[in-house]
């Protein structure tokens, strides 16, 4: 008969205030194995353990149960504390009282009768446990980066440095993402381009880093430290190795007409083009919808200017195949559309932008030079308004509900860069709340209107409409109680941001979960934030959630050390709780292997020994490296030879038992 | 079919002689004509004894199961819808193909003798069937029958006459004609209230004596130990101690060969309760090929059987939870 | 102010809408063709109903310059949706019996030309009880 | 009517660890109630339930049976969920088909970040079980107090 202790944690008052702890140990005594049960404050706390190490000693217990947190939490805290005392680590299991019971329920007589219920539970549960020992895989040494914004470069430079192969995979032509598009970066104005370009060239010139431009991951399969991806190259129709990046073909280039994605389409492009002068690689693409050579078969030109004859207007996709060890999602962020805000005439005037787009007027090297005009005529405007919290904070169903994070501050810098280059032109920002934790931000808000008197409004604006060749905005001034109408030769909106488009593929491709805002979740959102739930998978930048650039740099160098810190194990611990078929009631159907997504489950022809009767028969054999524990198997097996270490039939079967026993 | 039977017998005698096969899984007579036997010939027995006739309605694929691990070569004689159930076999590695001989039979329906006594027969000696009619003879004189009234409930949703496959086909075969749609009877049952259909169920169930002639039948059922029968499976049972036990038998039963159930027919065939068990199969059936798309198990071999296989988009479970109606 | 709260409640019941979930940003305020002929600005009675304040809405004729336009519950970003709040004290006030009875005679006295004929019609409809 | 209200079911409530377990965990960190009848059971994929675990709850006297599993493409295992799927709309229409009431079974995709959306299913699969009132068609009386 298995000895069986039973610990009930009170969490503080987390679970003792609306479980009867006393009452759900003196319960649990009753059950037939168990010869310990007490109950402590803090059982996770060292004097805790202590408890659960000593009970183990002294009563020689073989399973024990914790009434406590969620399993999520804490089990491995438990089962290392198990080990320490000698008891095999899987004989421990957990009955989550407080997520699942004292948090949800108010009631002290409800809560302690359920708490009992899920006590008895597991304590039917571990009976059944088996000493598990956990195998080993190895680790494929070379990290995925699925992004080349800030965040994936930053990663990857990380890993890099570190001595392992990184492969940053980016599906625009250039890395740089959207901190490339910015002119200055706050709090301290820095340009934008002069820090980042530098890390783009590292980047590129790094041995340990291959870039895969114009390139998408397909599919991802395998597991922690043995993923392997499919990735699509997209055919750019020119020969990288060849193109100098001279820039002769995008002056020849008759179809000129390309909306210019770098500035924000405020101008144009040909249709072979270099995205921006510090694009890397610093090789042309050719846009095939656009090329009158690739849908017509006419022209050629570039073909002909090319002194490299880099030009290939028959290249194919190709498509690569890699295994990695660990894969980051980098995948950012985009503005949102404008489309239901029609309030702020975004698409009825050219003089309302969004803040992106002010970043490229601004910009050396955008459509303007970097002087500051009117987009419709190209005068120079004398008053501008900023409206912030467009579609931020926003729980109408047009918007974002949550607080996009980095517009307070973006727009203070635009606020105080124009008022400092223009100092003729007036500023006003409306604002709801202006929001800046952050080492320095306050002071910098403070700075625009103290030393750059711009002016902030508190209140929204109602709409935006043009009259006698200006903009008037209806808006609220909520400290003086009115509604007021402001004149503004520009209005710049400061536009939410949400998760890229291609988050949910990613997020699908690695099974790493994702909120209903399609950001990455994190394991844990404190103690874990740069890890996904899956094992292996790690989250860098805007992808989990909106930040800043120091904020964004900071969390990919935490993502890279996540990265590296598992790509430099020799062997991976695996999870013991995996599949094992029983030999002598195994049928060899593959039923289990058409349905193991790892191909885990092979067949072998053994002798086997059936109570005497020895033959030979084609058996289901899993490869414990392979198997990740899924259980599918198990139920496509009709005869019950598949079964789940940890979480075997009669586990679970003893635990409904012992949920609907009245 | 006397004519059939000969020629069968001739060639499945030069077959054990020329070593082609060292067995011959057949059927035996009886002591009347129609109690025939399933049996397996030698080359050392010879065909004494074979028999094929009317009342050959037996699937005889199951039987190759247990002589997967012998080295021995079996021919065995299998009507077209026995051709389902083979070719299910061989997608699960059941059997084993190289050690096979199939010969293919032309079909025509075969008779159920209780269907026959049913109509006032008795004292039978002999039967001839003439296909579309059957004339018995009886120690009280000769009576012709019509035989699709006659005809084994299998045969009356017959699949047809095509052998899907086989290494040589011996007489050719019609479909018979069908007397009923296939799910009829699924569908008179899904036209119930939940009331009725619980009444209908309880009735024919707590008929079950849990003989488990069903599964020993069936040529899916091949579990070299049943979930029912393993001590550790927490279902095993022997007998049906309460109402829940007979339905989680036949639940369990007829979802561990959903997708598989080639739809033979021979559960019912056999149960000695008569409970109509193709109707939960049945169900299984016609449920998959509403959702999934039309799927026959043993159409070919190799398939990828609707319950280890998925669409992204297939319908969710909520719609049955959800469903209007009775 | 147990009253207070009980009347908050039963203009927040009435209406359906949800006052508590406002960010105070104004918007709809900004948005209000109406506002300056209002005593209470929308995000100010969206404050007096969260606060129980719900008599000092009805004594003032803030309620009825709201012309239901509706602009303050479309372009609200918290679905507080303000106009049918006011549109809820409106009938809290017009279900107190007798207080708001309107006798043809004193029309002609609190009537200008530009109100609708319309207008009228339905005044008479909901305060001739 | 009193009966009903009084009427304390048993709902078994089979979790994957990786959407749901988390989800109803953070329904909990959100202290967003739901009746106690609820007892959750821990799998490591929808895919694990086997169709006897439900059946047993019901022998047991459960009076309804709930799976939750990741979104159909978001399952942590790539396919598990998909084959949760078809496995159990077959079987609840099989329950159905024999005169089981249909709204005893139920699958749900609760993801780790739907906390709101855990506690709105549970609260409503008890109320439809308690309308339902006692398992009476499915179940051991032996198991019945």
């Amino acid at each position: 008969m298995l000895k069986i202790g039973v610990f009930v944690c009170w969490c503080g008052s987390n679970i003792a205030a609306t479980v009867d702890v006393k009452q759900v140990v003196e319960a649990v005594k009753l059950q037939q194995g168990v010869v310990f049960a007490t109950d402590y404050q803090y059982m996770c706390s060292e004097a805790g353990q202590l408890i659960m190490r000593n009970a183990i000693e002294e009563y020689k217990l073989d399973g024990v149960v914790i009434c406590s947190c969620s399993p999520r939490m804490h089990e491995a805290t438990f089962r290392k504390n198990a080990e320490r005392a000698g008891l095999n680590p899987f004989m421990v299991e957990i009955a989550n009282i407080r997520e699942h019971c004292s948090w949800i329920h108010k009631d002290v007589e409800e809560g302690t009768i359920k708490a009992i219920a899920l006590a008895n539970a597991a304590i039917a549960k571990v009976k059944l446990n088996a000493p598990l020992i956990s195998g080993e895989s190895g680790v494929t040494k070379r990290a995925l980066v699925i992004g080349g914004g800030i965040a994936g470069i930053q990663t990857a430079l990380d890993i890099a440095e570190a001595g392992f192969q990184v492969d940053i995979v980016e599906k625009s032509p250039t890395i740089g993402g959207n901190m490339a598009k910015l002119d200055k970066t706050f709090p301290t104005l820095d340009c934008s381009a002069c820090i980042l370009t530098p890390k783009m060239v590292d980047a590129a010139a790094n041995p340990n880093i291959e870039l895969l431009t114009y390139s998408e991951v397909e599919k991802v399969s395998g597991f922690v430290g043995n993923f392997k991806a499919t990735i699509r190259k997209k055919a750019r129709y020119i020969n990288t190795d060849l193109c100098t990046g001279c820039g002769d073909c995008m002056s020849k280039c008759p179809s000129k007409k390309g909306k210019n994605e770098f500035n924000c389409g405020l101008n144009n492009r040909p249709a072979i083009y270099i995205p921006f002068a510090q694009a890397i690689p610093n090789v042309a693409v050719i846009d095939p919808v656009q090329c009158i050579k690739i849908t017509k078969d006419k022209c050629g030109l570039c073909q002909t200017v090319c002194s490299a004859k880099a030009i290939d207007y028959k290249q194919q996709d190709e498509i690569i195949e890699r295994e990695y060890g660990a894969i980051v999602a980098a995948t950012g962020y985009k503005p949102i559309k404008l489309d239901k805000f029609d309030e702020y005439g975004y698409s009825q005037s050219k003089d309302v932008i969004t803040s992106l787009e002010l970043e490229r007027l601004m910009n050396a090297a955008g459509p303007t030079g970097g002087k500051l005009v009117k987009p419709s005529d190209g005068s120079h405007p004398h008053t501008i308004t900023f409206i912030q919290c467009v579609g931020s904070r926003d729980i109408s169903g047009r918007g974002k509900c949550y607080c996009s994070k980095i517009c307070c501050m973006y727009t203070a810098k635009h606020a105080m860069l124009i008022r400092d280059k223009y100092p003729d032109v007036n500023v006003n920002v409306f604002y709801i709340d202006v929001r800046t934790p952050g080492k320095n931000y306050d002071e910098f808000y403070r700075r625009a209107v103290e030393e750059y008197n711009v002016n902030y409004i508190k209140g929204q604006v109602g709409k935006v409409y043009e009259s006698d060749g200006h903009l008037v905005l209806q808006a609220s001034d909520l400290l003086n109680n009115e509604q007021i109408l402001v004149n503004s030769d520009m209005v710049v909106l400061a536009t939410a941001i949400e998760a890229d488009e291609s988050a949910k593929k990613v997020a699908s491709m690695l099974t790493a979960s994702i909120d209903t805002n399609n950001f990455l979740t994190e394991a844990h959102a404190k103690l874990r934030p740069v890890e996904s739930p899956t094992a292996g998978i790690f989250l860098s930048g805007v992808c989990q959630g909106p930040k800043d650039i120091p904020e964004t740099v900071s969390q990919a160098s935490a993502c890279a050390a996540k990265v590296i810190g598992l790509l430099s194990k020799a062997k991976l611990v695996t999870n013991p709780c995996v599949a094992h078929s029983d030999e002598l009631l195994c049928n060899g159907c593959s039923n289990c292997a058409n349905v193991c997504p790892y191909g885990a489950i092979g067949y072998e022809t053994k002798l086997i020994n059936d109570h005497g009767i020895r033959e030979n028969r084609r058996v289901a054999v899993v490869n414990p490296a392979l198997c990740q524990g899924c259980g599918a198997c198990t139920v496509a097996c009709p005869s019950g030879a598949m079964d789940l270490f940890g979480f075997s039939n009669s586990q679970i079967m003893a635990e409904v038992e012992a949920i609907c026993k009245k | 079919m006397q004519g059939l039977e000969l020629k069968l017998k001739e060639r499945l005698q030069k077959l054990l002689d020329d070593g082609t096969v060292d067995c011959v899984i057949g059927w035996t007579k009886g002591e009347f004509i129609y109690d025939v036997t399933p049996a397996i010939f030698t080359k050392e027995s010879g065909l004494d004894g074979f028999v094929y006739n009317s009342f050959c309605g037996a699937n005889l694929s199951k039987y190759l199961v247990s002589q997967i691990t012998s080295d021995k070569k079996f021919a065995v004689i299998l009507k077209p819808c026995d051709t389902y159930s083979m070719n299910q076999l061989i997608t699960e590695h059941r059997v084993n193909r190289e050690n096979i001989y199939i010969i293919g039979v032309g079909c025509s329906g075969h008779i159920d003798i209780d269907k026959v006594k049913a109509q006032g027969v008795s004292g039978i000696t002999n039967v001839i069937d003439n296909d579309n009619n059957i004339i018995i003879n009886s120690i009280y004189g000769d009576s012709k029958i019509e035989k699709a009234s006659v005809l084994l409930s299998k045969c009356q949703s017959c699949k047809g006459s095509e052998l899907k496959i086989s290494d040589e086909i011996i007489g050719e075969g019609i479909k018979t004609p069908t007397c009923d749609e296939r799910f009829d009877g699924v569908k008179k049952l899904e036209a119930m209230t939940a009331e009725e259909r619980f009444a209908f169920w309880k009735s024919e169930l707590s008929k079950c004596i849990r003989c488990n002639a069903c599964r020993n039948i069936c040529p899916a059922c091949t579990c070299r130990t049943c979930v029912f029968d393993n001590a550790r499976s927490n279902v095993a049972a022997k007998a049906n101690a309460t109402e829940f036990e007979e339905k989680m038998f036949h639940i369990i039963r007829a979802f561990h060969v959903a997708g598989r159930c080639t739809d033979c027919g021979e559960c019912s065939r056999v149960c000695p309760q008569s409970i109509p068990l193709h109707l939960l199969n049945r169900k299984f059936i016609k449920d998959i090929n509403e959702f999934y798309g039309d799927y026959q198990a043993g159409e070919e071999s190799n398939q990828r059987n609707p319950l280890v296989n998925f669409t992204e988009s297939d319908i969710e479970a909520t719609v049955i939870s959800d469903k209007e109606g009775k | 102010m147990k009253k207070d709260m009980e009347l908050a409640n039963e203009v927040i019941r009435i209406s359906g809408a949800n006052p508590i979930r406002c960010m105070k940003c104004g918007k709809c305020s900004a948005s209000c063709p109406s506002f300056n002929e209002m005593e209470y600005a929308p995000h100010k009675f969206v404050d007096m109903v969260v606060h129980g304040r719900i008599e000092e809405l009805m004594e003032s004729k803030s309620i009825f310059h709201c012309l239901s336009c509706f602009a303050c519950v479309e372009r609200c970003p918290r679905g507080v949706e303000p106009a049918k709040i006011v549109e809820a004290i409106r009938v809290v006030k017009q279900r107190q019996i007798g207080e708001n009875y309107l006798d043809a005679n004193d029309i002609p006295a609190i009537v200008d030309e530009q109100i609708p004929q319309q207008a009228l019609v339905s005044a008479f409809r909901k305060f001739k009880k | 009517m009193q009966e009903v209200k009084d009427f304390k079911p048993t709902i078994v409530a089979f979790c994957c660890n990786w959407c749901s377990y988390a989800g109803a965990d953070l329904a909990g960190s959100s202290r967003l109630s739901y009746p106690a009848d609820v007892k959750i059971i821990r799998v490591p994929c929808s895919g694990r339930v086997n169709p006897m675990f439900i059946l047993k709850a019901f022998e047991r006297g459960a009076d309804g049976v709930i799976i939750c599993g990741c979104h159909p493409g978001d399952c942590h295992y790539s396919t598990g969920n998909y084959y949760t799927r078809r496995r159990l709309a077959l079987l609840y229409s099989m329950l159905d088909y024999m005169g089981i009431e249909r709204g005893r079974t139920r699958v749900e995709w609760v993801s780790a970040a739907e906390g709101v959306k855990f506690s709105t299913v549970m609260n409503k699969f008890v109320e439809d079980i308690r309308a339902l009132g006692e398992c009476v068609k499915l179940g051991d009386i032996r198991c019945k107090d």
